[in-house]
């Protein structure tokens, strides 16, 4: 080699995120520097989720799965909205469509409807703002301390 | 984070609002005021001497708020007595700070919340609500006509401000949450001002005595309802709960608020704020500005009100 | 979607970069942390180098293209001590036996090795120290400024 | 940096070391001194008052130092009359700091380089290598024996740290290059005490006078044109060329430096610090300690110095 082992990604973010909360952050004067300090280990802490997986790909699937129980559902109750909504290609397009037809003829299909697609898509919510936590606190700590 | 081309801009810019010549000394921007970049500046100006303004600074959209019904309203209501920053130019352009801002006055205070300087702000948050609009000089807000618009020109107004910033294919909760709204959108009997922003953090004071009501980017007419629920929802959360808050207005200021009705205007208010934070999102991937609080605000900040809505109503 | 498109990682790495230098570094009070500030640049820098190719597999694959070239001109001169480097299965293992054999045994065949091998492994340097740029330039303004 | 546990260690190891009790104040860590942590630690002593004392702590054994020998070789050499700091205490366990460390008086000055400082500064080097070793209390170092031991025993000191701090397999440059230095060692007439990392940026001067020479961890016997040659190439470079060195040191402190025995010391100086840079590399990927002075010094820093040797022996 020169360098035959490269320094492995994870462990440069993890360097700085360390060194951005221990070295860095308590050192900054002035609030709006040291705001960007606290945000920034949280926009690191996200990336290495980021790159630990294809979230994208994983809550496309999660929801086209969901959109397949959703077509035996709808199977007993041929309405035209349904039916429309499910041939959109994206999955979050057909999703929102779906959801928006539930909340105007309401009953009993739109609520297994609903029952189907909700808890994936609270899911997903839940393990983004996980991701995301340092984000959230940084910005939490500045808003209390807002003057 | 202001060049030295823009500090020159904005010393022939404040010293011709002025109309004599300022030099800008030290320029901090603050850490508060997520929609606008806010600076407070020095200036040392020739026949004035020293004095402080605030810079306040469009971002791409951010949040989808602009400055020019902004100052407008600021200056129609500092002209009705209430307790508004003066202020002293507008510059629509992006010429000199690549963004359109507008400079006001530095008021002296803090935003940090007491219990003290609640009722002084309470008071002119309902004063705002009592100004006959026909008795005052803003006729640049949209009127609600029918008895629901009230509600549902602000579900279209976040619906077009969520959509025309979304990077990407639509969110189905918020496509859900916007039905309801609009399903479900209240009457309203008369259209007053609305701040659009209120609560604890969003207004200046010391010694308990308030200085200034700030931020009327989302000022507009419609339901004073919804600014009641803004402060007790989304700012005032840590300071009291709902049932206390009900219970202090209407010892305060008289106002009854109904329990069902305060619902749908939470509702519509953490809608509006999914709406708003989601346009972060956009800027930030499309690299307009890449501040990591764009980050923050388009995914963990949106994510939480979303959170809350579905929870509320879906 | 929650959020069908998860923003990319070379956005926030460039966040975080652009932030560090303009907004955070600028405003750290005390060298060793404004050191740090300083240093992470760079570190970011090269994590974004990192993450669009797999350096260390390039490195591997040039290193032992030059091997199979080395292999030919030994052929040649079939001294034991060119066959065994060669048998070596790491071409770093390998590429350090043979230039040390060389700076033993000099002659014609030495010198035709040290020139097939230098060029990759001097391509690979330079390489490695522009996408290190960053770090390089932060610890040689603190030298000088060291005090 | 520092925790408020290993705050309340250091005290009390400050107090026994100082014989009365100390507290401890502000301790802010330099940005110099990469091999070791270096913090300035304000002391309020009970008797003696207000001082400033340097910690300076070993790192997972990065650059291949360690303090022991340091330690005893500082303090010999303040015993002959050289600028030295004054060691006080010597930590060797892992206990209070997670690391071995030392603590020595603070001593005022500046490191930055200024030409007045530099006469008194080689004088004082050349004084070093003028001691006779018989007469003064080093015994702890190892004695070259054959002519050419005192090249080859940095060859192979060098090569075993690069070796034992690798992380992954070895470099064929650096492996090439620890070969040539083998087969091209010289041979030296007197093994001499070597300072191991001399020049601008590693002494204390203030006014021109000589307070202190720094950074003893690298010390041993050899031949002291190891010395001239790390001052003129690695640390002495951007402030004058080889040429105007070699003529400066024949002029200031009459040392006549044969210019192919500088190439070959100046190129041991550059292997050794390719050795040692690459240990920080290792303590990076193996996550003892995630500073990024490390990887730099890790990449770039050893691959500087690697260029360069490749480019001078090679």
């Amino acid at each position: 080699m020169t360098l035959p082992v490269a320094p492995d990604v994870e462990t440069i973010l993890d360097s700085c995120i360390e060194t951005l909360r221990d070295v860095v952050a308590p050192s900054v004067e002035g609030d709006w520097p040291r705001y960007n300090a606290e945000l920034m280990v949280g926009s690191l802490e996200y990336v290495k989720h980021l790159l630990r997986e294809d979230i994208d790909a994983s809550r496309r699937e999660e929801l086209s799965r969901a959109l397949d129980q959703v077509k035996e559902i709808v199977a007993a109750d041929p309405a035209p909205e349904w039916a429309e909504a499910l041939q959109e290609e994206s999955p979050f397009e057909a999703a929102s469509r779906l959801l928006v037809a539930c909340q105007n003829s309401g009953g009993e299909v739109a609520e297994r409807i609903r029952a189907t697609l909700h808890p994936v898509l609270h899911a997903q919510i839940d393990a983004e703002m996980a991701r995301t936590m340092g984000l959230f606190s940084a910005f939490a700590r500045n808003m209390v301390g807002a003057k | 984070m202001i060049s030295q081309e823009q500090v020159r801009g904005l010393e022939a810019h404040l010293s011709s609002a002025l109309g004599e010549p300022c030099t800008l000394g030290r320029t901090d921007r603050m850490s508060m005021g997520q929609s606008r970049a806010m600076y407070i500046a020095e200036l040392e100006c020739e026949r004035s001497g020293r004095r402080k303004v605030v810079v306040r600074v469009e971002q791409w959209g951010l949040l989808g708020g602009e400055s020019r019904d902004e100052v407008r309203v600021m200056r129609a209501l500092r002209g009705e007595g209430l307790p508004v920053a003066e202020v002293i130019s507008y510059e629509p352009s992006c010429e000199i700070l690549g963004q359109p801002f507008f400079v006001m006055e530095f008021v002296e205070g803090t935003s940090v919340f007491t219990r003290e300087s609640l009722d002084p702000y309470v008071d002119s948050l309902a004063r705002l609500h009592r100004l006959e609009l026909s008795a005052i000089d803003i006729d640049f807000f949209e009127m609600p006509k029918g008895p629901r618009d009230s509600a549902l020109l602000q579900v279209e107004r976040w619906y077009d401000v969520y959509r025309s910033g979304l990077a990407g294919e639509p969110s189905p909760l918020v496509e859900e949450a916007a039905q309801w709204l609009r399903n479900n959108a209240p009457e309203t009997e008369q259209p007053r001002l609305v701040h659009g922003d209120p609560g604890p953090g969003n207004y200046l004071h010391e010694g308990g005595e308030l200085r200034a009501l700030v931020d009327w980017e989302f000022t507009h007419l419609g339901d004073p309802e919804e600014d009641w629920a803004y402060l007790i929802a989304m700012r005032g959360m840590g300071v009291m709960t709902e049932d206390a808050w009900v219970a202090y207005l209407a010892d305060q200021v008289g106002i009854e608020l109904d329990r069902d009705r305060l619902a749908y205007w939470i509702a519509l208010n953490l809608y509006k704020g999914a709406c708003i934070d989601q346009t972060a999102l956009g800027i930030f991937i499309r690299r307009e500005y890449l501040a990591p609080n764009l980050l923050a605000i388009g995914t963990c900040i949106h994510l939480s009100a979303l959170k809350r809505l579905a929870d509320t109503v879906l």
